[in-house]
């Protein structure tokens, strides 16, 4: 495999509340290859937004504050940059794509003006180029006709295809980092086909890694070669996809993996869940913060923190772990 | 509400907004009970007299006691403040609840109507229309406030009350069988509390201006004292050299609005639930 | 002038135009001389317009003087008839309203047509009261429909230059009358062109022209046609010793109007007036009281600052007319009760009222203390005041005021609910605050004692002409030097809705009043009138009065003697402004 | 065709809106409004003089009739002569109303471009110290009532006692000097009040435009700044801004005048409807508020149009 084109070392963040600071993202590092997929797994709030924003920069100054040793795109420390330098890497070696295709596109300029001056920040160049990579770029994307989608504004589009306007945006510069973020969570299941499908094109096209973010573990497993499982901001394991869904080792992975619907006629409304509720971030339980979930538990659980244990690929924060 | 309090607490700019607007309630208090200010109409010294331990501030042309006067133009302040705000929100709650739990239906458009027709007279024409109209009333200038400051509050309850129209709670509401006016005062209304209180600081801070430009313009209070009638009588003293009435009816003036307009903001903070989210 | 000094020769065959800048502290309402009544209309209308007869500029006390007649009236043996010719060749000013636009000559018809207007109710004239039942078939022409083509027997155009006047009555104050703004001469044409619009359209024969107006000033540029009568010190009644100081000298033998223009500048607040007046934007202000105490150095005798006296002039004048408080008789909680007993305490409060109130503080914080405080209704300003009158009506006497509240069994519980009416306005506020004040001391509950507000002047009028108000505080400008002009603010059947707005109502009185109508001022009508001013004091009708004492001061580049009274606006055309060449463009 | 019913609906709506303004105002200002009759009457008059009177001004006449006379003169724009001057009210707004607009525009104008400067430069320093400093400069500002600005402008700029450098009052406006000379102060004046309200009202929709999700997707791309803020920010918020000024034109032209003119002896639309109240024009107050309630209405109008034109949602829904 080629160098990584994306590594992030003990990345912590705290978010400033009205009941205090507390602590989403605890001291997690990984690091995506070129040409690799890579899914961040877990549930709601447990962090994930935050170390995509974090990446990128765009956490809010006001009220968070992060910790980090490096996090490295295409080699380069992000955290060194200054702003201009930051800003010539945004949108062209790492891009972003976001959950909800409604709102992150500007309502009162048209889907063409938004990816051309996209192109025309960093490639530069004359109008008439960007608007030659615009439409290309568009088409691309599996647009029919991009000469009418570049003069619509994006009120005027359905949601999957604001979120393939996104893509195609996103691509313009063929990043070599794609972050996407719930991309298909707000879309209808044929339009979720269609979107996986493009981000698979990106990395086969221009060796786009990408970092699919998504609780979902059935798109996670469409597109991803790697997963990290995420928990009240700590990864609790990281492996091969099909390692994951076949031999997972750490109790929660297990665990959702079997809340997963399975749809099939013979066994209907099968539907695991795993007891008990994700404590609240201003609450969490001292030592594994999954352990008074997990019917795995001792003592040491509750006490000290698992790190990873590597396994070869197979990394996983447990005391015990499943075979 | 009470994590309203709390917010509110940790917030020292409010804190002192509250403690000033506090300070001017105790006085308005004084006055109300009887302890002090009740020789505003008297005259106790000569004209002009400058700050002595029997007068605080001075006296003014007649001469009358500033301080007292200052005093009572705070009771008056608070006086049309409360009776406004009170009046008025409780307008703007009913209507803006009737308008907006009946959305796009005639009650909806006919008190639409109203609020647009109000919109459109300016204020201060309206004042003296109300004035004209009611000739020598002492409460119409408190009327003129009342009947055209409703329609802001009433714009905000709509809103909410459509929002709020839309929760679940409001379906097993109406699944229970209770009336619709049940569900919009017993279950919608309340629901709109934080924004009502919001909205009547804002409208105190409002009734106030109001009050001493109107006393001012001769419009506002009839038998009393107002800080905008201090100003009146000072627009012409200023430039014969007489501070008192000035300093100490803008001071005033000052330091309560600007209690108030903390204490709004520290209010509107504390109730804004979005700050809160990741 | 600069001549030969390089200047460009257009400058030097340019006439300079001379500007008088006066400062006026109210704004006119209409200009139409049948509706100038107040008294800064009046003031205006009168260099508008013409009126038959003026005051002298200087004489003191005023005496009349022809403007627009050419000589005093020819009267008949009975006093009732008036023959008056005017002055021939006088032209109004160049209007569209003219044939071809050029003024044409000033004829007796037109005087006889300006005072039918005030007898048709479509002009919405106000000077009608000034000659109502005087004038013989006046009254009869106006219930007859006012058709302008109606001849009145007592109101005749003899000839082109003749008017006739036939009175019904002898009316000792009619050439009074002759010179207010009310009786200038309009032309028919005029009227017909602009209808009511005349008030801001004024067409007249007077010394100045309209040139633009707004509600902060007006424009007034020379009436180029105005006929030349040359100025003559001894005609206007110059005093040397105390007018010699003046430089009025300069003028003799002149052309009046001797300024080109006049800008009014109408500024009703009294400290942006003095503003306007220190920073030179204006040659003339009457100075507010607030000031006097910056202009004054000496009160007795009135002496200007010592700062001043380089740049300024300053005369004191006393106000032709007084202020005072009227009790609305009319009220049967303070004024008549048809029960004797009642009506006599309620005389008891209202004298108690009386000697409450407090003079000499009353002209200390709202006239500098140099007002002139008088029993009755006949002020220093008037021939018939009496300086030894009944002085204990205007001194305070708390312990006499509390005797007579004893007197009347009036206490705390018992005392009446008084409304005190005023326009809203700070000083009429703070002069209620202090009457309120004046009496509390004598134990009246201040509570009982009610601001009543009204948001403009006319509903103010409106309230106490219907019998409104209890406490009605006013001010009266007397209309012509006369004092029967001050009588009948009393005179029972003047109640209101007219000027006697106390409703007092005192047979005496009345028959006082009407046997002196007919006398001209006179030893014996003096001795009437003061006997009505003393039953006037009996009865406690009134809290009366004052009568300010003006101050006001010019610029030394202005020569002239300022006036506020019945001369009035006559004297802007006596106006001269040394070295001030102001070109406007 | 949406649109044109669109704009008749926006119309219809207005003429609702106009019948209501002008129904209030005649009832509460001439039917029970100020009475001139005593004033327009002579000394002691007769009862027939004051019958007289009454009814040259329309007095006697019945409610209604009044009314749909009211209506009618608003529609042909006669107006009537004014009570007070005698002369047509249509000519001394034409007088007055320009002089307004040229006090009142410069400062109206600076108010808002220095709020929406203030309120952008705040909303971006967002919980540090310039926004405390400048949104801290607004809650003063707030608190200080005009009177007071008016008062102490008029004293330290206008008079001997202070700089004297303005002219305390009047308008003898002929060249841009003079305009200059005379509407410095109320200018001044006119800014320092509104300021804190426009610094804050701009501020707060400045904070929700920088909050919202394509601002981020922007920052995601490598947008500087001054793009975000002067393209992306600024454009989305035309909307709230634009609807606020339009919202204060008439306000400002006659209730923001009003004390200025009435302070400064400006002989505007403020000054002519302060005088008719006092005095009871009632011709003057009918058109003032007529009129004020139809610019009203248009500017509802014209705004909703605008929208069309400034937010590219609007015209399909």
């Amino acid at each position: 495999m080629s160098a990584p084109v994306l590594e992030i070392a003990n990345l912590s963040i705290w978010l400033d509340t009205t009941t205090g600071r507390r602590q989403v993202v605890d001291n997690i590092s990984f690091s995506i290859e070129a040409g690799d997929t890579t899914g961040l797994v877990g549930e709601s709030g447990c962090g994930k937004t935050m170390t995509a924003l974090a990446i990128l920069g765009l956490l809010p100054a006001s009220n968070t504050h992060m910790r980090c040793s490096f996090i490295k795109v295409k080699g380069r420390d992000m955290l060194g940059l200054d702003g201009q330098q930051r800003r010539q890497v945004l949108g062209h070696d790492i891009a972003m794509v976001f959950q909800q295709p409604g709102t992150a596109l500007d309502p009162v300029f048209t889907i063409g003006q938004q990816i051309s001056s996209v192109y025309r920040r960093h490639i530069g160049g004359s109008r008439e180029s960007a608007n030659r990579a615009t439409l290309k770029s568009l088409e691309q994307t599996g647009f029919d006709h991009p000469e009418e989608i570049v003069r619509t504004y994006p009120h005027q589009l359905s949601g999957g295809m604001k979120q393939l306007a996104m893509i195609a945006m996103a691509s313009i510069c063929h990043p070599a980092v794609l972050i996407a973020d719930e991309p298909t969570t707000a879309l209808d299941n044929t339009t979720q086909a269609l979107i996986i499908k493009q981000l698979q094109r990106l990395r086969t096209a221009h060796g786009t890694a990408i970092l699919l973010i998504s609780h979902d573990l059935a798109v996670i497993r469409s597109l991803c070669r790697e997963v990290l499982v995420m928990y009240c901001g700590r990864l609790l394991e990281k492996t091969d996809c099909t390692r994951l869904f076949s031999t997972p080792r750490h109790p929660y992975s297990a665990g959702l993996i079997s809340c997963i619907p399975i749809i099939s006629p013979q066994r209907p409304g099968s539907i695991n869940t795993i007891p008990g509720q994700v404590p609240v971030s201003t609450d969490l339980p001292t030592g594994c913060h999954f352990s008074p979930r997990c019917d795995r538990t001792v003592d040491r659980c509750q006490q000290s923190v698992p790190q990873f244990e590597t396994d070869g690929d197979h990394q996983v924060a447990c005391f015990r772990p499943l075979p | 509400m009470h994590s309203v309090w709390q917010r509110l607490k940790s917030d020292h700019y409010g804190m002192g907004g509250l403690l000033v607007v506090a300070l001017f309630a105790l006085a308005t208090l004084t006055v109300w009970t009887g302890l002090f200010g009740q020789g505003w109409a008297e005259v106790s010294g000569n004209s002009w007299e400058s700050t002595s331990a029997a007068h605080w501030f001075g006296t003014n042309l007649l001469g009358q006691d500033i301080f007292q006067r200052t005093l009572f133009g705070a009771a008056t302040a608070f006086e049309v403040g409360l009776v406004v705000t009170g009046f008025s929100t409780l307008l703007g709650a009913i209507l803006g609840g009737l308008s907006g739990w009946y959305s796009k239906g005639w009650v909806d458009e006919i008190i639409l109507w109203i609020k647009g027709v109000l919109d459109s007279i300016p204020f201060y024409l309206f004042a003296a229309a109300v004035a004209f109209a009611l000739q020598g009333r002492p409460w119409a200038m408190h009327l003129a406030m009342i009947v055209t400051f409703w329609t802001t509050t009433a714009r905000i309850v709509r809103g909410e009350v459509i929002r709020i129209r839309q929760q679940e709670f409001i379906e097993a509401a109406r699944a229970i069988g209770l009336s619709q006016l049940t569900i919009l005062f017993r279950h919608v209304l309340p629901n709109t509390v934080h924004i009502l209180l919001v909205q009547a600081t804002i409208v105190f801070v409002a009734a106030i201006k109001t009050e001493v430009i109107l006393s001012f313009l001769g419009l506002g209070i009839q038998d009393g004292v107002s800080w905008g009638l201090m100003l009146a009588e000072s627009s012409q003293e200023v430039l014969a050299g007489h501070f008192g009435n000035f300093i100490a009816a803008s001071a005033a003036l000052f330091l309560l609005l600007m209690g108030f307009n903390l204490l709004a903001d520290a209010l509107q903070d504390a109730t804004d639930t979005r700050g809160a989210m990741t | 002038m600069l001549s030969g000094c390089g200047e460009p020769p257009s400058t030097q065959s340019e006439k300079p135009v001379k500007v008088y800048r006066h400062a006026m502290d109210g704004a006119p309402g209409s200009l139409d001389p049948a509706q100038a009544a107040s008294v800064y209309a009046n003031f205006m209308v009168v260099n508008l317009y013409d009126t038959l007869y003026r005051y002298k500029y200087l004489a003191r006390p005023y005496r009349l003087h022809p403007n627009l007649a050419a000589d005093m009236p020819t009267i008949s043996m009975d006093g009732l008839q008036l023959t008056i010719p005017i002055k021939k060749g006088v032209h109004f000013i160049d209007d569209p309203a003219f044939e071809n636009g050029i003024g044409r000559e000033v004829r007796a018809q037109d005087f006889v047509y300006s005072i039918k207007r005030h007898f048709d109710p479509k002009t919405r004239a106000q000077g009608a009261w000034l000659w109502q039942n005087r004038i013989e078939g006046l009254d009869e022409w106006k219930s007859r429909g006012s058709n302008y083509d109606n001849e009145i027997s007592g109101l005749r155009a003899l000839d082109d230059h003749t008017i006739q006047i036939t009175l019904t009555r002898p009316f000792p104050q009619l050439l009074h009358t002759l010179t207010q703004g009310y009786s200038s001469v309009v032309p028919q044409e005029a009227i017909d062109l602009y209808g009511q619009q005349l008030s801001s359209h004024p067409v007249g024969s007077g010394p100045y022209q309209m040139v633009s107006r707004d509600p902060v000033r007006a424009v007034l540029a020379r009436n180029p046609a105005f006929r030349a009568e040359p100025f003559d010190l001894q005609t206007e009644g110059f005093d040397k010793p105390t007018q010699g100081g003046l430089g009025l000298e300069i003028l003799q033998g002149r052309v009046p109007p001797f300024t080109d223009r006049l800008e009014l500048e109408f500024i009703t607040e009294d400290a942006a007036r003095w503003n306007a007046f220190s920073a030179g934007e204006v040659h003339f202000i009457k100075v507010p009281v607030s000031q006097f105490d910056s202009v004054l150095s000496g009160r007795d005798p009135l002496a200007l600052s010592p700062q001043f006296e380089n740049i300024y002039q300053f005369r004191a004048s006393q106000d032709a007319g007084f202020i005072y408080t009227n009790f609305n008789m009319a009220d049967e909680s303070i004024g008549y009760h048809p029960d004797q007993r009642q009506n006599d305490r309620n005389r008891l409060l209202r004298c108690a009222m009386v000697k409450a109130f407090d003079w000499e503080k009353r002209n200390e914080i709202f006239f500098y203390g140099i007002g002139r405080v008088f029993p009755g209704v006949l002020p220093p300003s008037v021939p018939e005041y009496d300086a030894n009158g009944d002085s204990g009506y205007i001194l305070r006497d708390l312990e006499g005021a509390r005797k007579l509240l004893q007197e009347g069994e009036w206490n705390e519980d018992n005392l009446p609910v008084l409304e005190y009416g005023f326009p809203n306005s700070v000083t009429e506020r703070q002069i209620f605050e202090q009457f309120r004040n004046f009496m509390m001391d004598i134990g009246y509950p201040p509570e009982k004692i009610r601001p009543l507000i009204f948001a403009t002047y006319g509903d103010y009028q409106r309230a106490y002409s219907q019998g409104k108000v209890t406490l009605i505080n006013s001010s009266w400008t007397m209309d012509y030097p006369d004092a029967e002009n001050n009588m009948q603010l009393y005179f029972g059947p003047n109640a209101a809705p007219g000027s006697n707005s106390s409703n007092y109502d005192n047979p005496e009185y009345n028959r006082l009043y009407r046997s002196a109508s007919s006398l001209h001022e006179s030893p014996e009508r003096t001795r009437i009138y003061r006997q009505m001013n003393q039953l006037l004091i009996n009865d406690c009708a009134s809290i009366t009065g004052i009568s300010r004492t003006l101050l006001f001061l010019w610029d030394k580049q202005a020569l002239m003697v300022p006036d506020r009274s019945f001369l009035g606006g006559y004297y802007l055309r006596f106006v001269e402004i040394l070295d001030s060449t102001t070109v406007v463009p | 065709m949406k649109e044109i019913s669109f704009i008749t609906r926006r119309l219809l709506y207005g003429i609702v809106l106009v019948v209501g303004v002008t129904f209030i105002s005649f009832l509460l200002m001439v039917y029970f409004g100020p009475d001139k009759t005593f004033e327009l009457i002579g000394k002691n008059p007769t009862s027939q003089q004051i019958a007289e009177v009454r009814q040259s001004l329309g007095y006697d006449r019945p409610f209604l009739l009044r009314y749909v006379d009211y209506l009618f003169e608003l529609g042909t724009l006669d107006l009537g002569l004014s009570d007070t001057s005698g002369e047509p009210v249509e000519s001394v707004l034409a007088r007055s109303l320009p002089i307004s607009i040229a006090l009142v525009v410069p400062g109206f104008i600076l108010g808002n471009l220095l709020g929406l400067g203030f309120a952008l430069f705040a909303a971006w320093n967002r919980g540090r110290w310039p926004d405390k400093l400048i949104m801290g400069a607004s809650v003063m500002g707030m608190s200080i009532s005009f009177l007071v600005i008016i008062i102490v402008l008029q004293v330290f700029l206008c008079t001997p006692y202070g700089l004297n450098i303005f002219p305390v009052r009047g308008w003898q406006v002929h060249d841009f000097s003079s305009y200059l000379h005379y509407v410095s102060v109320p200018t001044l004046a006119l800014v320092l009040v509104t300021l804190g309200y426009n610094t804050r009202f701009y501020r707060a929709v400045m904070v929700e435009e920088i909050a919202r999700d394509h601002i981020r997707t922007l920052r995601a791309f490598g947008a500087s700044s001054f793009e975000i803020l002067f393209r992306h920010v600024l454009k989305n918020s035309l909307i709230p801004v634009l609807t606020r000024v339009m919202f204060s034109v008439p306000f400002v032209l006659i209730s923001g005048s009003l004390l200025l003119e009435s302070f400064f002896g400006i002989p505007g639309i403020g000054l002519v409807t302060f005088n008719a109240i006092t005095s009871g024009d009632q011709p003057i107050l009918k058109a003032v508020v007529g009129l004020t309630g139809v610019l009203f209405v248009m500017a509802l109008t014209l705004n909703d149009l605008l929208y069309g034109v400034v937010d590219p949602r609007v015209e399909s829904s």
